[in-house]
């Protein structure tokens, strides 16, 4: 059975995409079928993805070490050979697990929530198409085929964020999101193309050799290959919604709620730190790089967080919240754990896939209603959702013993020994992992008020919209909103310090030495208390009423502004756009239509005009061709005969001498 | 010198035919490249064909190295061939004829658009 | 010394007519005037002791040949006679070129010296043409068989037309 | 034997040695006056040809025919020949002038070279050709060109029809009659009509030939241009066809052409076919000539037969007789022949 799993692992993508296929091509009309053929897929492909889970568990840390590959060449050319097939190893599986789990839950809770839509045969389809896209990034064997998958994920994420293509808002949205992560991905296949130029290989497990050994294989220096690492994570920072392209993300809401969901919080976003996961032996060969990256995710977890605080929609909330916890992954892999951001990875798409479904029932229960003030005491009406609710905010705010406690605690605790606060920092950059550190305990505050703020406002206190008649949501979406709640709590635990050898998370998805994580009671206090000060403060301001926002706000309004406005970084992007692009455009335009243009007609003006004049000698009267042709005869017999050539051309004419 | 001279002229050998022959030839060769209607080619190029054989028949009978006609055999394949093509060419001739009602090769011009 | 003279008589018949043929602006008459220099041609075989070749020149060119063409000019002759056959405006660099072409084939015949072996032809020359055609050429001959209905068949599909039925 | 071959020599030896004419001017000389000895023989048969087939079409028409001038009429047609010469030749203003005037010529020309290769008896001919029937075939298919050059030179559209006409018609019927001829050459092995004569000693071809023969007859018919296959002179849709505009001697010369040609055809099939001048029943002591005139007027007599009994096919009909019945016999017939000649070769060995 785990035989058959392993051999047959490009299978676990493949279904989705037959379903896919089979959708659009046969099944479209038939809403049902095609509803079941996606879940029977992606099922399967869950199921497969189990047996090869718990075999790994079983069999230790033998994957990690001795990762099972199946390849096959796709084609081959001297520098550059690219095999397809999978490559399974603990860290992949991990993601398989995730991502199948995920994609299950949320096409079955699509069932509720799509329900009555008319194009849901198409978001199966999309839905399954992008299943097969991540599961085949999670086992790419190697750096290409992962860039091939992820741009089919891009190009779901723009199928489904513009769902509903007759909102232009969506299509919009669908348009920012698929040009900024265009603009990233550029970064990555140009630091690809890089690495295959001066390393000779995309493979994933040949890069891990060479890379620690560069300079025996290359003739780069530590800054060139500095600059390479920094030029691929770009790609990552694009499709994680790292600073500074991080734009897309919130706008990406305007597509479902389950695809929000599965995408844009679960698993397609965290595409971009499983990347660097894969290919983190580069920047940890390269300490600045590395610091790099820390920098980049502790910003963008601050950054995000402290615009979440002013957001007034659910949606809006929450994905800036993604943006912060994908800074805080960022983070971990900067502080070179890949234990630490995997773990953060998968507990975090437990809370926040949790989060954003609890989201879609209460929009689905309010009618679509955007703005949070519009809610209010949504408790009493939807019991299930609220509870689950409660358990995604404890877990993101990394309340014990909830799953965001164990994750966030362990990227902490690297970032701290990280930092120069430790007392026995590794690595060359201990003051600014200091400052890094400072940057993630005030995110990991903020993350427990602003996650409040919405849980308070939304349901206690009274029923502020008068329209609607809230109500819970049906089986088929509470069902996987318990399901989800019971993993983001349980989820946590496979982290608890102290836990040895086969047991704990860190001894199967690490890089380097597995070392027992000892508790940092410090640390844990520390956290626990900022989350619950926030908790605490938000209660006091949202819940008791204690003390007014407002008068927060008229206090320092410029700030609120700057929050509320997202640090005005669109308008920047747009003032770019409208100046500085725009206007380099009217340039190159005016270039193009005067030179380029010029020569181009130029060349087309001179076939013209040689065509008028050579079409003189082409009469199209067959006499002047053979007239011409015997001409030429007789040139070359006349040619022939007084220059004396003894060819054999005068021997066939008759020989003359 | 002039001796010599008539007694060429006078003794009818190769040489004569082979001028003969080609004389003819470039006669016909003249017809298909200045003549309009297109039949008058078609006779220039029958005449063509003509001229050949008596080359083919000349130089069987004067350097032939055994007593063999094979070419004879060959100018009656020409001739057989001239049949054919004036069969083919005449029946060309007609069909362009009747979808653009004229024989003059300078109206027969799409081999320029 | 009478060859000689039939010789010049032929030839003067044979290359007057065809050029006759070129120059008369009747296509009519250019026709007759290729049919006489289609005889001039077999008498040129009846000089080379090639009498059956002679006929056969007689009865395809003569016969055959000629009577097609005339069919065509038949078919295809319209408005006034004496302008059914004009010139077109290369005719001038034509004849330099065909003047050139003369001379040179002229001087290159002359000029070359040519392996005689002066066999004594045989007296029956339709008997060795029919064994060598049936035996040494049959391939050619059947070929040359095969041509022929082809191009009867090609003939008359391209001037009848085929038939769009069905 | 030859008794001709014996007057020539005679004739030869007083030119050269009598009188001292060179030989060669003397051999120009005699063939000048053979060539107008057969032009004579042939026109000498006009006078009868035309008064025997008048007298046949009365007889089939049960009329009396000429009967005024001399015995049974027989002094009419020369009468008439007077008539004909003294007429004025009218030339139509629009015609032709070269080929008008040539066409007859030619016609004559052409139905008189045929004679140059036919024997009428044992080395009573001109020139005795290795390939005479080919010859004679070849010469027979130039006429054509005479006819097409009167109907165009005339200027006229029921000329220029009738000897459109016509040519279609010789040369359609051109290849049957060679395809017939072909089967007794395969069965002598000849060309020379000589050798073909003397092959027939024991048994005449028309037996082994029949088909050929039934070939032969029709598509000299067609050849000839004689009723009931005379679809180029067709009075009633055609006026006259080709000679519809020729009047006087220019008339009178296609007249004798296709006498000329009518008595050409007729001596080829009985050389080919009736033996020749192979006596009948071993009646040695009548001369070959004689043999040899009587099948030819035993010929004649056929044609005539056939003209004044048949009436005129339509020129469709005509065309497919030609190319759909009487070819593929013809090739039937050399195909029989040849396996005859196999199934021949092996009992005899």
């Amino acid at each position: 059975m785990f035989d058959f799993a392993l051999n047959n692992a490009w299978l676990i993508p493949l279904l989705p995409a037959l379903a896919f296929g089979i959708i659009t091509l046969f099944t479209k009309k038939m809403i049902k079928l095609s509803a079941s053929i996606s879940i029977g897929a992606i099922l399967i492909s869950f199921v497969l993805s189990v047996i090869l889970g718990i075999e790994l568990i079983g069999q230790g840390d033998t994957f990690l070490e001795h990762p099972y590959k199946a390849v096959v060449t796709w084609f081959s050319m001297p520098g550059l050979s690219i095999e397809v097939g999978t490559l399974i190893d603990n860290i992949s599986v991990m993601m398989l697990l995730v991502v199948t789990f995920i994609t299950s839950l949320v096409q079955i809770y699509s069932l509720g929530y799509m329900r009555g839509d008319p194009g849901l045969a198409r978001f199966f389809a999309y839905v399954s198409l992008f299943a097969a896209s991540m599961l085949g990034l999670v086992i790419a064997p190697n750096l290409l085929i992962m860039f091939v998958f992820w741009e089919l994920v891009g190009l779901c994420s723009y199928l489904l964020i513009g769902f509903w293509y007759g909102k232009i808002s969506a299509s919009a949205a669908a348009k920012k999101a698929f040009i900024t992560c265009r603009a990233g991905d550029f970064g990555l296949l140009l630091g690809i193309i890089l690495l295959q130029i001066n390393f000779g290989t995309l493979d994933l497990q040949q890069l891990s050799v060479m890379i620690p050994n560069f300079t025996q294989y290359t003739g780069l220096t530590a800054v060139g290959l500095t600059v390479i690492a920094i030029i691929l994570f770009l790609g990552p920072m694009a499709k994680s919604g790292q600073f500074p392209f991080h734009v897309w993300l919130p706008d990406a809401m305007e597509g479902p709620t389950p695809v929000s969901a599965l995408i844009h919080a679960a698993t397609m976003v965290v595409a971009g730190v499983y990347l660097v996961g894969r290919i983190l032996t580069l920047f940890i060969t390269l300490p600045s790089a590395l610091l790099f990256v820390a920098i980049i995710g502790a910003f963008t977890a601050l950054f995000a967080a402290t615009i979440a605080i002013t957001q007034t929609e659910m949606k809006k909330i929450l994905a800036y919240s993604t943006i912060s916890q994908l800074g805080y992954m960022m983070l971990a892999l900067g502080a070179a754990s890949l234990t630490a951001s995997m773990f953060h990875l998968m507990t975090h798409a437990f809370f926040k896939a949790l989060l954003f479904l609890g989201a879609g029932c209460v929009l689905h229960a309010m009618h679509n209603e955007a703005s949070i003030w519009k809610y209010g005491g949504l408790r009493k009406y939807m019991p299930v959702t609220y509870w689950t609710f409660l358990i995604g905010c404890l877990a993101i705010a990394g309340i014990f013993p909830f799953a965001g406690f164990f994750s966030k605690d362990l990227i902490m605790e690297v970032t701290f020994a990280a930092s120069s606060l430790s007392g026995h920092a590794h690595g060359p950059f201990p003051v600014a992992y200091t400052v890094l550190f400072l940057m993630a305990a005030l995110t990991a505050f903020l993350t427990a008020f602003y996650m409040f703020r919405m849980f308070f406002i939304c349901f206690h206190g009274e029923l502020r919209s008068k329209e609607v008649q809230p109500h819970e949501a049906p089986k088929v979406m509470t069902v996987p909103l318990i399901i989800l709640g019971i993993f983001s709590i349980i989820s946590g635990w496979v982290g608890w310090p102290g836990l040895g050898e086969g047991q704990a998370f860190g001894y199967f998805v690490r890089l380097g030495e597995f070392q027992v994580m000892e508790a940092n009671w410090l640390l844990i206090i520390l956290s626990t208390l900022l989350a619950l000060f926030g908790i605490g403060l938000a209660a006091l301001f949202y819940w008791k009423k204690s003390f007014s926002p407002q008068a927060v706000i008229e206090r320092v309004p410029f700030l609120y502004k700057l929050s509320y406005n997202k640090y005005y970084i669109d308008e920047f992007y747009l003032w770019i756009i409208h100046n500085i692009i725009d206007k380099c455009g009217w340039l190159l335009w005016k270039f193009d239509i005067y030179v380029i243009d010029g020569i181009v007609n130029g060349f087309g003006k001179m076939a013209q005009w040689g065509g008028a004049v050579m079409r003189k000698v082409q009469t199209g009267q067959l006499q002047h061709y053979a007239l011409i042709f015997f001409m030429g005869i007789v040139l070359m017999l006349l040619l022939l005969s007084f220059t004396g050539v003894h060819s054999p051309a005068i021997g066939l004419m008759g020989g003359a001498k | 010198m002039i001796d010599i001279f008539m007694d060429k002229f006078l003794t009818i050998g190769l040489e004569h035919f082979l001028i003969l022959s080609g004389t003819l030839f470039f006669i016909g060769l003249f017809a298909v490249l200045a003549k309009k209607n297109v039949i008058a080619v078609l006779m220039g190029i029958e005449i063509m064909f003509t001229s050949v054989n008596i080359n083919l028949i000349a130089f069987n009978r004067y350097t032939a190295a055994e007593a063999l006609l094979t070419g004879h055999v060959f100018a009656i394949f020409v001739i057989a061939l001239a049949a054919a093509e004036v069969a083919v060419g005449l029946a060309l001739i007609i069909s362009i004829y009747r979808q653009r009602t004229s024989t003059d090769v300078q109206d027969f011009d799409w081999l320029k658009w | 010394m009478t060859m000689a003279v039939m010789f010049y008589i032929i030839a003067f018949v044979t290359l007057g007519s065809a050029l006759m043929m070129v120059i008369s602006k009747n296509i009519f008459h250019s026709a007759l005037l290729m049919l006489i220099s289609f005889i001039g041609v077999a008498a040129v075989y009846i000089l080379l002791h090639a009498d059956f070749l002679a006929a056969v020149q007689v009865l395809v060119y003569a016969g055959a040949i000629t009577v097609f063409i005339v069919f065509g000019i038949m078919f295809t002759m319209k408005g006034e006679p004496r302008k059914t056959n004009p010139f077109s405006q290369n005719a001038i660099p034509a004849a330099v070129l065909i003047l050139l072409f003369i001379v040179i084939n002229a001087v290159t015949v002359i000029k070359t010296v040519w392996p005689f072996s002066n066999i004594a032809p045989p007296e029956t020359t339709a008997k060795a043409i029919g064994d060598l055609m049936l035996t040494k050429y049959v391939v050619g001959f059947e070929v040359t068989a095969v041509l022929l209905l082809t191009a009867m068949v090609g003939a008359i599909v391209i001037v009848k037309g085929v038939k769009k039925s069905s | 034997m030859d008794i001709f071959l014996v007057w020539v020599d005679i004739f030869r030896n007083w030119l050269t040695a009598g009188i001292g004419v060179p030989a060669l001017a003397a051999e120009i000389f005699i063939k000048i006056i053979l060539v107008l000895i057969v032009i004579v023989f042939v026109c000498c048969n006009l006078i009868v040809l035309v008064w025997l087939e008048r007298k046949f079409s009365a007889f089939y028409a049960m009329r009396r025919g000429p009967n005024r001038l001399g015995p049974a009429g027989f002094f009419q047609f020369p009468v008439d020949i007077v008539k004909m010469l003294a007429k004025e030749d009218i030339i139509p203003k629009a015609a032709d002038l070269p080929v008008f005037k040539t066409a007859s010529i030619c016609a004559f020309i052409t139905a008189i070279l045929a004679w140059a290769v036919i024997p009428l008896g044992k080395g009573l001919v001109l020139e005795d050709l290795n390939i005479g029937i080919f010859y004679f075939i070849a010469i027979g298919s130039t006429g054509t060109i005479a006819f097409i050059m009167a109907g165009f030179g005339s200027n006229n559209k029921y000329s220029l029809l009738g000897g459109m006409r016509t040519a279609a018609q010789m040369i359609s019927y051109e290849i049957p009659m060679a395809f017939s001829l072909l089967g007794v050459v395969m069965l002598t092995g000849s060309l020379n009509l000589s050798d073909i004569n003397d092959a027939q000693r024991n048994v005449w071809f028309v037996f082994p030939q029949i088909l050929a023969f039934l070939c032969y007859f029709i598509s000299s018919i067609a050849e000839t241009n004689r009723a009931p296959l005379d679809l180029s002179e067709g009075e009633q849709e055609l006026v006259a066809g080709y000679f519809l505009e020729y009047s006087g001697i220019r008339y009178s010369l296609f007249m004798v052409a296709e006498y000329a040609h009518l008595v050409a055809v007729s001596a080829i099939a009985s050389i080919m076919f009736l033996g020749g001048w192979n006596p009948l029943f071993g009646l040695t002591f009548i001369p070959g000539f004689v043999w040899m005139m009587l099948k030819i007027y035993f010929m004649i007599f056929l044609f005539m037969w056939m003209r004044w009994t048949f009436p005129r096919v339509r020129i469709e009909n005509l065309m497919h007789f030609g190319w759909k019945v009487l070819i593929p016999v013809s090739l039937l017939n050399i195909f029989l022949t040849s396996i005859g000649l196999y199934v021949f070769q092996a009992i005899t060995g």
